[in-house]
């Protein structure tokens, strides 16, 4: 990646990311987003730097953190916002919410609020692709905390075994809830556990993009290759609350969210930018700003949507209606 | 008509649909070159290869997941579960993805996955392979449950789940696998939610399912010499549940017992009679009675074993005293 | 009586029995010092330490599984499923092993463990965290199944649940922990397979659980105003299911609707109502009525949250309609 | 291990196990034990080398191959075989048959025909033995078949975070049913499995009973001094088909079965006697003809058993009766 394109393509992602969250955090005390609500903020990175190799036919499946992975895989925000307001309009139409994001249009498959079954849906796409004889990419994204669940070691394991076109992407935020990993892993090395299946592990800092992005690159092209999936353990931290409205310091620290703010993944590219010279701050500040004002019109469309009919509420539970 | 065994018989519509529809494929335990515990994919090995007859790791949750996610990107999964016991631990998938998905992307995802195994009790094989858990699926909405009694109807069924964009249990009686009767040549369809009456009667109905039938039909036999004419009714599928032909069938005998191998608490029997009970509450001339399995884990001992599964015996006395009603 | 939120109440009956008994201790997520997703465990870490509130890893098989054994070996866990959506992914533990276990071993070895976890609809918790499981449990031999409404209940009930050596699963509604009522101080045990009578009236049974016994409430006080006289009973445990209480107040109505928010087939709406339309069918005066929740996964956004729970207003309605019968 | 005494036990041990499975697979056959039968001909060892260190008070959780964990942990012959033989005298009542013995008084607490529980109900009572301050020790016993499952994965880390007094002993005979262990693990290399979950892991010659014991000596130990669990891969095959009645020779040959008979568990043990001289020839066939006179009274014991009475079919469902 040596030219500016793509590097603003990550600046604008990542920005797009964390202002539809700080939206969508705001609506959520002013109670316009109903259910819980678990918010991207400081993993940015990860779903930019994985989702820049993607192409619409690849498909990607999360989690109950899940709105980074869907703007990443090209969600409309007007959309994720909709859905999120619990409007027609959304993504699922208002029935899904925050935890169940569905946009099979854009190859989002879902989110979903059981931890672990993205893993298993992913290796069944990368059997699929497989089977169908394409070369299209399947990608799970899912938390430290699934790693201790079965569906990863079966997941992994048949993934291993048969050579499925996947990745794993493990975002390493370092707690469940309020949990830290350490207390629930008995070895808190991720990317390790990939040679137990068979395949590469490895250990990047989430909060670099362009580290993200270079890792990734390889592991889609081996997984388009057929050579297998690639598990990927991105170190990362998220700055905001488990979900909006919960305590944040009982915990962890105010010292910890602070100091890894200053490791922000957005701020790290643009002092890269700044660095190196690929953009001026103008050139940022520009795209945020437009990115601002995409957000606000989502938000705005959002809000004016219509409700679902509830005579609808149970349509589209079998095919036939 | 050819006399074929159940297991030729979905033998048969599996392989004819794997021919005709390259996107279709197998897992599960030993359902490569070994054809399935039960047969279920004898041969198919040898033509379709490791692609579409997946030998699986012991990893329930895992491949049934996994079959979910291959179901919603363009293929057909048939998750072959040996026993349907071993799937429990993929309720999760089963229940909250498998049978959520169309409905949380309204409609967008289809969801074409056959899962199918091994159900009841029989050969002594106690209390993880005996089983009956068609009522369970049967709850959650978002799915189609299966429960063949008779060859024929097992292809037409199976045929039918592997064209169908619903997730399905196909869940076949152990003790049935192995009985015969007419199976229709080429392909042959059953539409789901229509029941069949197996025999038509007028002093009484009964409702049956899988072995169940047979034993009814047993009785209908004995009862018959005595003069007591049974209509006898096997769903074939309980969800979606046949409601017009036992409210019909009701409405002409004006009694209702149902026979099921599987436990009586929240079970298809209840829903039967439940229903019976408020729509055709006013055809009634006497109370609904269910005849179950004992409410217990299955015995491996074989004079326990049979002590807990409706004989014809109790089913040909249950069905005099409730016409003595 | 003093008057304490379904939370407090069922907190004041664990941290008494954790006093009382230090064989006990609970496993689940969130449940040390965070003190739990619901505050069931508030306070009890500082007491008792990490080895008796054990945070778990996120691996809802893995912990049930291990409280089997623990259970089996001396020691009496208490599951703290958060929300009991994530525990079926537990499902073959819970019913191949903890509930078959007692019989298998002859009752040589005992099974003293409480299951719990939140159930129910509300909040724009959308599908993944709000389903009710009561009627998948309660089809299984070997199991118990509490589902109270009230918070003096709740505390006796899972009072009694921590000293019973059968495993129960203990379902708590999420709407209704909130909720205050008058809770006994001290020692408070209820009995499984009892029924509460909530209301006496002598036109027509109502039987409802959970939420729906404060929904029909209501209905009650609405239809009290127009003459209508309604028995409310509330089964507080489903297995066992208090069947004399509800025989007894068919017998006195004649007329039976049960009103359950989860779903209608094989639940246990059908099975209350299969059991009046065998052994209380004389004493029917009309149709067995049940009102149930939507036959659908829930569904986030709040207006179609709403139309997929009976409110109120339909119970009410399905009361006068009923008695118009 | 230096005295006879020890040595003479294992043998023991193992031809009790050996003699009782070949009675049971003749009386398959004759249709005498009715449902499935798993035999453990060929891996006597791991069930003896292991359970030589065990206490009475000590627990074993086994699977559906579990006649030899049964016996080594001190069932009574003719409560195993009387079992097999549905009767009420067997240990189970006649209510569990050969994939589910109880005999919570010798410390069995369970073989299961669902392939993984066992591990995850190890690690409870390890949680029991742990809380109760006992040094009692919990082992499972499982085939590779169950590596890939996810309850191996949850039970193992649980066991490692909270340092549970566990034995994991893994027992590879290289198939589950008829798929090669190499087919469907991505790693097949069970003992490597430890690091991920912070425990020891140990391949050993599961043919060979003095190295198992020797392992699992300092596994108990461990166990028992509260240093935590620790798995064992005890190498091995079976030699006779996965359950009586079926084949054999479609996914594995004559000869690997044959060359596999040369390296017996008990010819190994009888060789070492005779070579080291701690047991005559004589001193062994007299053992082997003591054994085999239990197990004949065993069988007889069984044969001439009461049925249960099928009005008890539903007792024992709840504790109350
Ligand atoms: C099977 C299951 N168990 C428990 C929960 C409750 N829960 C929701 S999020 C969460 C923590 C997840 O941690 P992690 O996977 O690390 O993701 P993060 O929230 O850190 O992004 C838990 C326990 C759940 N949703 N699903
Ligand atoms: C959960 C589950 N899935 C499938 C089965 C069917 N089954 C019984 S034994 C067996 C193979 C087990 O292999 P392994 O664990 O290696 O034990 P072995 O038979 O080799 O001793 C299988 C698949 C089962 N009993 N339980
Ligand atoms: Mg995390
Ligand atoms: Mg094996």
């Amino acid at each position: 990646m040596q030219e500016k394109q793509p590097f603003l393509e990550l600046y604008r992602t990542m920005m797009l990311i964390r202002l539809c969250e700080e939206r969508l955090a705001k609506s959520h005390s002013r109670g316009l987003v109903h259910g819980a609500c678990h918010t991207y903020v400081g993993q940015e990175a990860i779903a930019t730097g994985v989702s820049a190799h993607l192409r619409l036919e690849d498909v990607v499946f999360s989690t109950h953190r899940g709105h980074g992975h869907a703007l990443a895989k090209g969600l409309d925000p007007r959309q994720l916002i909709a859905e999120l307001y619990g409007r027609e309009t959304g993504c699922s139409r208002g029935r899904g919410g925050s935890m169940h994001l569905f946009a099979p249009e854009v190859g989002l498959m879902g989110t979903s609020g059981i931890v672990g079954p993205c893993i298993l849906q992913a290796a069944g796409a990368g059997y699929s692709f497989k089977l169908l004889k394409t070369d299209r990419v399947a990608v799970a994204f899912f938390g430290d905390g699934a790693v201790n669940n079965g569906a990863f070691h079966e997941g992994l394991n048949m993934a291993g075994i048969w050579k499925l076109p996947v990745l794993f992407v493990c975002e390493n935020n370092q707690f469940a809830t309020e949990v830290p990993f350490a207390c629930s892993a008995g070895n808190p090395r991720v990317a390790h556990r990939g040679a137990a299946y068979g395949m590469p592990g490895i250990e990047l800092d989430g909060n670099d993009v362009l580290a993200v992005h270079t890792a990734a690159g390889e592991a889609v092209a081996r997984a388009r290759n057929g050579e297998g999936p690639t598990l990927l353990e991105c170190i990362t931290y998220r700055t905001r609350p488990h979900s909006e409205g919960m305590g944040d310091f009982t915990y962890r620290t105010r010292e910890d969210v602070e100091q890894w703010k200053t490791r922000c993944p957005i701020l790290k590219l643009k002092r890269h930018a700044l660095e190196t010279g690929w953009a001026s701050i103008e050139a940022l500040d520009t795209l945020e700003r437009e990115v601002a004002a995409v957000v606000e019109l989502a938000h705005e469309f959002g809000e004016q949507s219509d409700w679902p009919n509830p005579a609808t509420a149970t349509h589209h539970v079998y095919a036939s209606h | 008509m050819r006399q074929l065994t159940m297991m030729k018989a979905t033998l048969e519509a599996l392989s004819g649909e794997m021919a005709r529809n390259p996107a279709i494929f197998v897992l599960g335990e030993g359902i490569g070159k070994r054809g399935g515990n039960f047969n279920t994919t004898s041969g198919l090995f040898d033509f379709h290869g490791p692609q579409r007859l997946r030998d699986t790791p012991i990893s329930e949750r895992g491949f049934v997941g996994l079959a979910c996610g291959a179901a919603m990107t363009g293929t057909r999964p048939v998750v072959d579960f040996m026993f349907a016991d071993f799937v429990l631990d993929a309720a999760g998938e089963i229940i909250n993805q498998i049978a959520k998905i169309q409905y949380m992307s309204s409609g967008r995802i289809k969801m074409p996955i056959v899962l199918r195994g091994c159900i009841g009790i029989g050969h002594a094989a106690a209390t993880h392979h005996s089983g009956s858990y068609y009522s369970l699926y049967a709850q959650f909405p978002g799915l189609r449950v299966v429960v063949p009694s008779m060859p024929g109807d097992a292809k037409g069924l199976l045929t039918t789940a592997l064209r169908c964009d619903d997730p399905v249990l196909f869940l076949e009686h152990r003790e049935v696998l192995g009985l015969k009767g007419p199976v229709p040549e080429g392909d042959h369809l059953v539409e789901f939610g229509k029941a069949s009456v197996m025999r038509q009667g007028s002093d009484v109905t009964v409702v049956a399912l899988a072995l169940m039938v047979h034993k009814a039909l047993a009785a209908c036999d004995i009862l018959e010499r005595d003069g007591i004419s049974v209509e006898l009714i096997d769903p074939r599928t309980i969800a979606p549940l046949d409601h017009d032909t036992i409210l019909r069938s009701v409405a002409k005998t004006g009694r209702l017992l149902i026979v099921d191998e599987a436990f009586a608490p929240c079970g298809i029997g209840a829903e039967i009679a439940a229903l019976v009970a408020d729509v055709g509450f006013d055809e009634l001339d006497a109370p609904i009675r269910r005849l179950n399995g004992a409410h217990t884990p299955t015995p491996y001992s074989p004079p326990l074993e049979t002590a807990v599964v409706p004989s014809t015996e109790i089913i040909t006395q249950a069905i005099r005293d409730l016409c003595d009603e």
